[in-house]
């Protein structure tokens, strides 16, 4: 391999110090929480790999995700994932466009066939042919068959393309599904979130990058690095919820006081995802901290889990009508059951 | 849709109708039977007061059975007001009732109602132990006994499983806490859990019945 | 209320806190950097622990600040954001925060070994250093 | 068995402490000719028929806590669960919930429960006779309030319609229909011992009057074994100089068409006296010491009339009581002491407990209770028809020994108490145990102790 191409050499001239490579990786090896030794190894790994060419699909989407990772507070950092990739087509950063653009994914994927990594954000519709959204006259669903092939693994960034997301809430009119209801024969990592953290991204990226393969996932498909724990289990708020002090409304003393918002709708306790922890806006806050409860936007199906602001222990629709329904239900099954045996006694007595 | 969206929405949904459909069902069986008139002079005239009586005084045994059935009563205290605790006492519940009938009412703190749940279920085992090593329990018992022992038990023990998240992730202990309740549900108007309906209208007929002849009650 | 201030919200701690909001997890860490300090001496085995990814206390911070104290080195890296690099009273244990350009910590770990690695001067940027000088003094590059 | 078979080959035995028949050598505890599939079919017809909205609510309640074993004095005597008073119901119960409950249609589909069998049937024979005298303690216990006692005499129903009453309660109860007495007490016997003891006690029995103001009945057994009841019922009623008349028409107040489960002899048997009291245009009906007759006549005589009855109905210890109070009957002191047994149908179940405390009262006795006294007072063990079998004797007399030991606690010198059955059985356990303690009647007590005016 000429050293030349390596992404050690790749970053030297695009100005990034060696140091700095290091600090990136020390960062991400602590957010993934890797043993602390692995940041050194995975730097040492990355500047001798050649830079991961990188297809990006966008699909049916609204490019939250991408303007997640590249308008993070804290660019330089998370951003230097750009440097580590060659990212060979993406709609939005590319400079080029039209035929030329197309060209320059058909080009990615014939000289890394077999290599590229392919992520997608968006879902992908399938009603109709899949008409609802196309590229260059060709359906998403298509196009993901076709990029799928010569993928080395595909990374779903965002609940769209992870779990169909809010294209996919009911009714559903575009039959939009995720990239693992299409895709069966290829490593698929999710990394969900409405939009996912920054970090997370980067920090998935990079474990591919260093490691060529993907992290260990969890049932739906999340790397458990970044999605173990659920946000109430991390939650600063959670000795309150264990005390059983609630906020009750946005504005009460126990809002202020910092209670735990589980009456309020939080969906905190089912939902994996590293904001408590991680936390926005380059360490800010995070929703929760900010006075409001999880929307559980990580989770599949969270656009269609009732209310926001429905507690997670109530039903998630009142069917009065159905309920009522079986009482009246029950009332007549009554009265002939009663008659029944009211007949059938009648019947002994003139029997006799 | 998963396993928590399957418990919370349509298994709820289903559980209460069967629920509703089975109480009223058997309620109405039972109180549309025939009644006949009782022509005898009464010794009271005010019945009712009888049936009021009986459904207060029979929470305790008489004097004279104390003795006798002390552990028994102590122990059908403890689990009823343990699940009465922690059915009305615990924050999540709460917001279930007031999510179905819009009343709230203050909660108890989490740790009390963790401690209750423990002796609880320390309860309902002595009571299957004792159901299934005391003769005449023994031979009284039947599937619904120990299946209505079972679908109450249930619901304590994943709930307490899902308040500690312990054993699975909380969304899996959450839905299966709640299926355990839709299950209960189902359950509760075939056996002998109707009790909690019955037991009125059992001891206010007798008390009532009773009252009118000025009998022991 | 006239303005986002007068909102007034308490962040608590959330840990578990048993005396002076301590949490009990100083003596493990401690005990930890000892056993690590042992088999480095023992073995010349390397080791670190990433204080970011276990759950400490503001007061558990200033006791492990005041306990392993401030040694002979301390150095700043400035590489996107600066970098701490601190050896403490025990020579062969640092301590190394990491901050982004908004100064938030971004990695915070206890290494144990003779220096850091980010401190040392990368192999391939001591040669590229060497050619640039020769460049230049005018000498001959040999490469 | 047929009729002639009953009184030749199984007599009458009234030289005993317990008056019934004579312990069959070869029992017969099933009547008719009747298919084991035919006595099922019968038997659940008949409990299926008794279901209304109170059996049902009390069939649906139970919930298997097994307390009112602790009630029932065969329970704590031998602590064998089949006598768990719930448990006495198991074929009725399972009747009802595949025949008449609101899921009976589930359950016959599914066939959750079973058929009951002719041998289930044979085998509860022993426990919804023999060992239930209809006492009702396991009543009072019930944390649910199920009236077990009104269930098993409903469970009788079926039993004898599908002829299953243990031999001699069905030999008595037949004989009582055909004869208007079990023991043999028939009108020409009544009449002439009322002929008999008016002369022999120099008191007026006036018997058949066509107008009084009060009728009188009186037990079949103290017709037999306690005629001296007669005496003092005369006597009083003669002392307060009331209008009052026997009746051969209607005399015998026991009814073993309800202990045998015989609604159709049940109902003749009160009707004769209701017809009887209407006859002589009285106004008031008094029931012998006699604890089922109470129940038949006061609480469920109406019900069978099907109306109002146009009399008062009482028994001679509310008779008694009432004449106490008002100050018409005046007693000489009595001076000692002595404790009352409450007949579980009278008191317990009948609500006629302060009325025999108020005449003990004017007695000027010192009552001393029982430990567990009035409502929740021990049965003697005989009432229900159990004291007619012989079968049951056993477990009887096991009952018998706490009944002893509560009276021997309450250590008065004497034993009273106001029902003719508990009496008999009294007497037998007395026999039986070589006891020193002998019940007495509190009509007698009372007649025997008038102050002459």
């Amino acid at each position: 391999m000429n050293e030349s191409d390596t992404l050690g050499a790749s970053l030297v001239r695009s100005g990034v110090s060696r140091r700095s490579f290091l600090k990136f990786c020390t960062a991400m090896a602590s957010l993934m929480a890797l043993p602390p030794g692995a940041a050194y190894a995975m730097a040492d790994a990355l500047s001798r790999a050649q830079r991961q060419s990188v297809i990006w699909l966008s699909f049916q989407e609204c490019t939250g995700c991408v303007e997640s990772l590249t308008r993070s507070f804290d660019p330089t950092l998370e951003q230097m994932i750009f440097e580590m990739i060659s990212l060979d087509y993406q709609e939005t950063l590319q400079a080029a466009s039209g035929e030329a653009a197309e060209l320059a994914r058909v080009e990615a994927m014939k000289s890394s066939y077999g290599k590229y990594l392919l992520i997608v954000d968006g879902s992908i519709p399938t009603k109709d042919g899949g008409v609802y959204s196309t590229v260059a006259g060709v359906s998403n669903y298509d196009r993901l068959i076709e990029m799928a092939k010569g993928a080395a693994a595909i990374v779903a960034v965002g609940t769209c393309s992870s779990y169909g997301g809010i294209p996919h809430a009911n009714p559903n009119p575009t039959g939009a599904v995720s990239v693992s209801d299409i895709i069966k024969d290829k490593p698929v990592m999710n990394v969900p979130g409405c939009p996912p953290i920054p970090s997370v991204i980067a920090g998935t990226l990079a474990y591919f990058v260093t490691y060529g393969k993907l992290p260990e996932l969890d049932h739906i498909g999340r790397p458990k690095v970044f999605y173990a724990d659920t946000i109430h289990d991390r939650c600063y708020r959670r000795p309150f919820y264990d005390q059983g002090k609630f906020a009750k409304t946005f504005d009460d003393e126990g809002a202020r006081n910092g209670w735990c918002l589980y009456e309020l709708g939080c969906k905190g306790p089912t939902t994996y995802n590293a904001c408590a922890t991680i936390k926005w806006n380059g360490g800010v806050s995070y929703p929760i901290e900010s006075g409001h409860g999880c929307l559980g936007c990580s989770e599949p199906n969270f656009w269609d889990n009732g209310s926001f602001y429905r507690p997670l222990s109530t039903p998630l629709a009142s069917n009065t009508h159905i309920i009522a329904a079986g009482t009246l239900g029950g009332i007549a099954a009554g009265v002939v059951a009663a008659g029944l045996s009211r007949k059938h006694q009648t019947h002994i007595g003139e029997e006799k | 849709m998963d396993l928590l969206q399957f418990a919370r929405g349509p298994a709820l949904t289903w559980a209460a109708t069967v629920f509703m459909f089975g109480i009223t069902w058997r309620l109405v069986g039972i109180l549309l039977l025939k009644r006949s008139p009782d022509f005898s002079e009464a010794r009271n005239a005010t019945s009712w007061l009888g049936a009021v009586k009986l459904i207060i005084t029979r929470s305790w045994p008489r004097r004279e059975f104390r003795q006798r059935t002390l552990f028994a009563q102590s122990l059908g205290y403890i689990f009823h007001v343990g699940l009465v605790i922690i059915l009305f006492g615990f924050a999540p519940h709460i917001l279930f009732f007031k999510a179905l009938t819009g009343l709230g009412w203050p909660n108890l703190p989490s740790a009390f109602i963790q401690l209750t749940s423990g002796i609880t279920l320390a309860a309902l085992i002595v009571v299957l132990v004792r159901r299934l090593s005391h003769p005449v329990l023994r031979l009284l018992s039947n599937f619904d006994d120990y299946f209505s022992w079972l679908v109450t038990f249930t619901p304590v023990a994943t709930g307490m499983l899902a308040v500690a998240h312990f054993g699975a992730r909380y969304e899996t202990l959450l839905a299966i806490h709640l299926l355990s309740v839709a299950l209960l549900l189902v359950w509760f108007p075939f056996g002998k859990l109707m009790h909690s309906a019955l037991i009125f209208i059992s001891r206010g007929t007798t008390g009532a019945l009773f009252e009118r002849k000025g009998a022991s009650i | 209320m006239n303005s986002l201030t007068h909102i007034n919200i308490k962040v608590i701690n959330p840990l578990p806190c048993q005396s002076a909001g301590l949490s009990g997890n100083t003596d493990a860490i401690l005990h930890e950097i000892l056993a690590l300090l042992e088999a480095f001496v023992a073995t010349g085995q390397t080791g670190a622990i990433d204080l970011h990814s276990l759950p400490l206390t503001v007061a558990d911070y200033e006791v492990l600040r005041t306990t392993l104290g401030d040694g002979e080195v301390h150095a700043h890296i400035n590489v996107i954001g600066k970098t701490e690099v601190r050896e403490t009273l025990y020579p062969g244990v640092w301590w190394l925060t990491y901050y982004n350009m908004e100064e938030d910590i971004v990695a915070d770990l206890l290494e144990v070994t003779t220096i850091p690695e980010i401190l040392k001067s990368p192999a391939e940027d001591v040669r590229e250093g060497l050619a640039c000088l020769r460049d230049l003094t005018g000498a001959v590059t040999m490469m | 068995m047929s009729t002639a078979e009953i009184d030749s080959t199984h007599p009458l035995e009234l030289d005993q402490p317990r008056f019934s028949v004579k312990n069959p050598e070869a029992r017969y505890d099933k009547q008719g000719d009747l298919s084991d599939a035919q006595r099922v079919e019968t038997a659940m017809r008949y409990f299926v028929k008794d279901f209304g909205a109170v059996a049902a609510t009390y069939l649906e309640s139970c919930i298997h806590c097994g307390m009112c074993a602790d009630a029932c004095h065969f329970y704590v005597a031998t602590e064998d669960p089949k006598y768990t008073p719930i448990w006495k119901l198991e074929p009725f119960k399972q009747a009802y919930k595949r025949e008449a409950g609101p899921f009976a249609a589930i359950y016959r589909a599914l066939n959750l429960k079973k058929k009951v069998t002719v041998e289930q049937l044979e085998a509860w024979q022993a426990l919804i006779y023999d060992s239930c005298t209809l006492c009702g303690r396991c009543t009072l216990i019930c944390p649910m309030g199920i009236d077990i006692a009104s269930l098993v005499g409903l469970a009788r129903h079926g039993m004898n319609q599908a002829g299953l009453v243990p031999h001699e309660l069905w030999a008595v109860a037949e004989r009582a229909q055909r004869e208007g007495s079990p023991l043999g007490a028939t009108p020409k016997v009544f009449k002439d011992r009322c002929e008999w003891l008016a002369d022999e006690n120099q008191v007026a029995i006036p018997v058949d009057k066509a107008q009084a103001d009060v009728v009188v009945t009186m037990s079949s057994i103290e017709i037999m074994k306690y005629p001296d009841s007669i005496v003092a019922t005369a006597k009083i009623l003669n002392h307060l100089g009331l209008n009052w008349t026997f009746r051969s028409d209607g005399y015998e107040a026991t009814n073993f068409g309800m202990l045998s489960g015989n609604s159709a002899w049940q109902q003749e048997a009160s009707m004769k006296l209701i017809h009887a009291t209407i006859a002589a245009g009285a106004k008031l009906l008094i029931l012998p010491e006699c604890g089922h007759a109470y129940g038949a006549m006061r609480w469920q005589g109406a019900n069978i009339y099907g109306k109002p009855l146009p009399f008062r109905v009482l028994h001679i210890s509310e008779f008694l009581a009432e004449n106490t109070k008002n100050g018409a009957i005046k007693t000489k002191p009595l001076g000692k002491t002595l404790t009352f047994h409450d007949p579980c149908q009278i008191s317990r179940r009948g609500g006629a407990i302060e009325a025999p405390r108020d005449v003990l009262n004017g007695l000027g006795a010192a009552l001393i209770e029982m430990k567990d006294t009035k409502g929740v007072n021990w049965c003697c063990g005989g009432g229900g028809g159990v004291v007619t079998i012989h079968r049951a004797d056993p477990i009887r007399y096991k009952a018998f020994q706490i009944k002893m030991k509560q009276v021997d606690d309450a250590g008065a010198e004497l034993l009273v108490s106001s029902c003719s059955n508990c009496r008999q059985t009294f007497d037998d356990g007395q026999n039986h145990f070589h006891w020193d303690k002998t019940m007495l009647s509190l009509l007698e007590l009372v007649a025997d102790n008038l102050e002459d005016k």
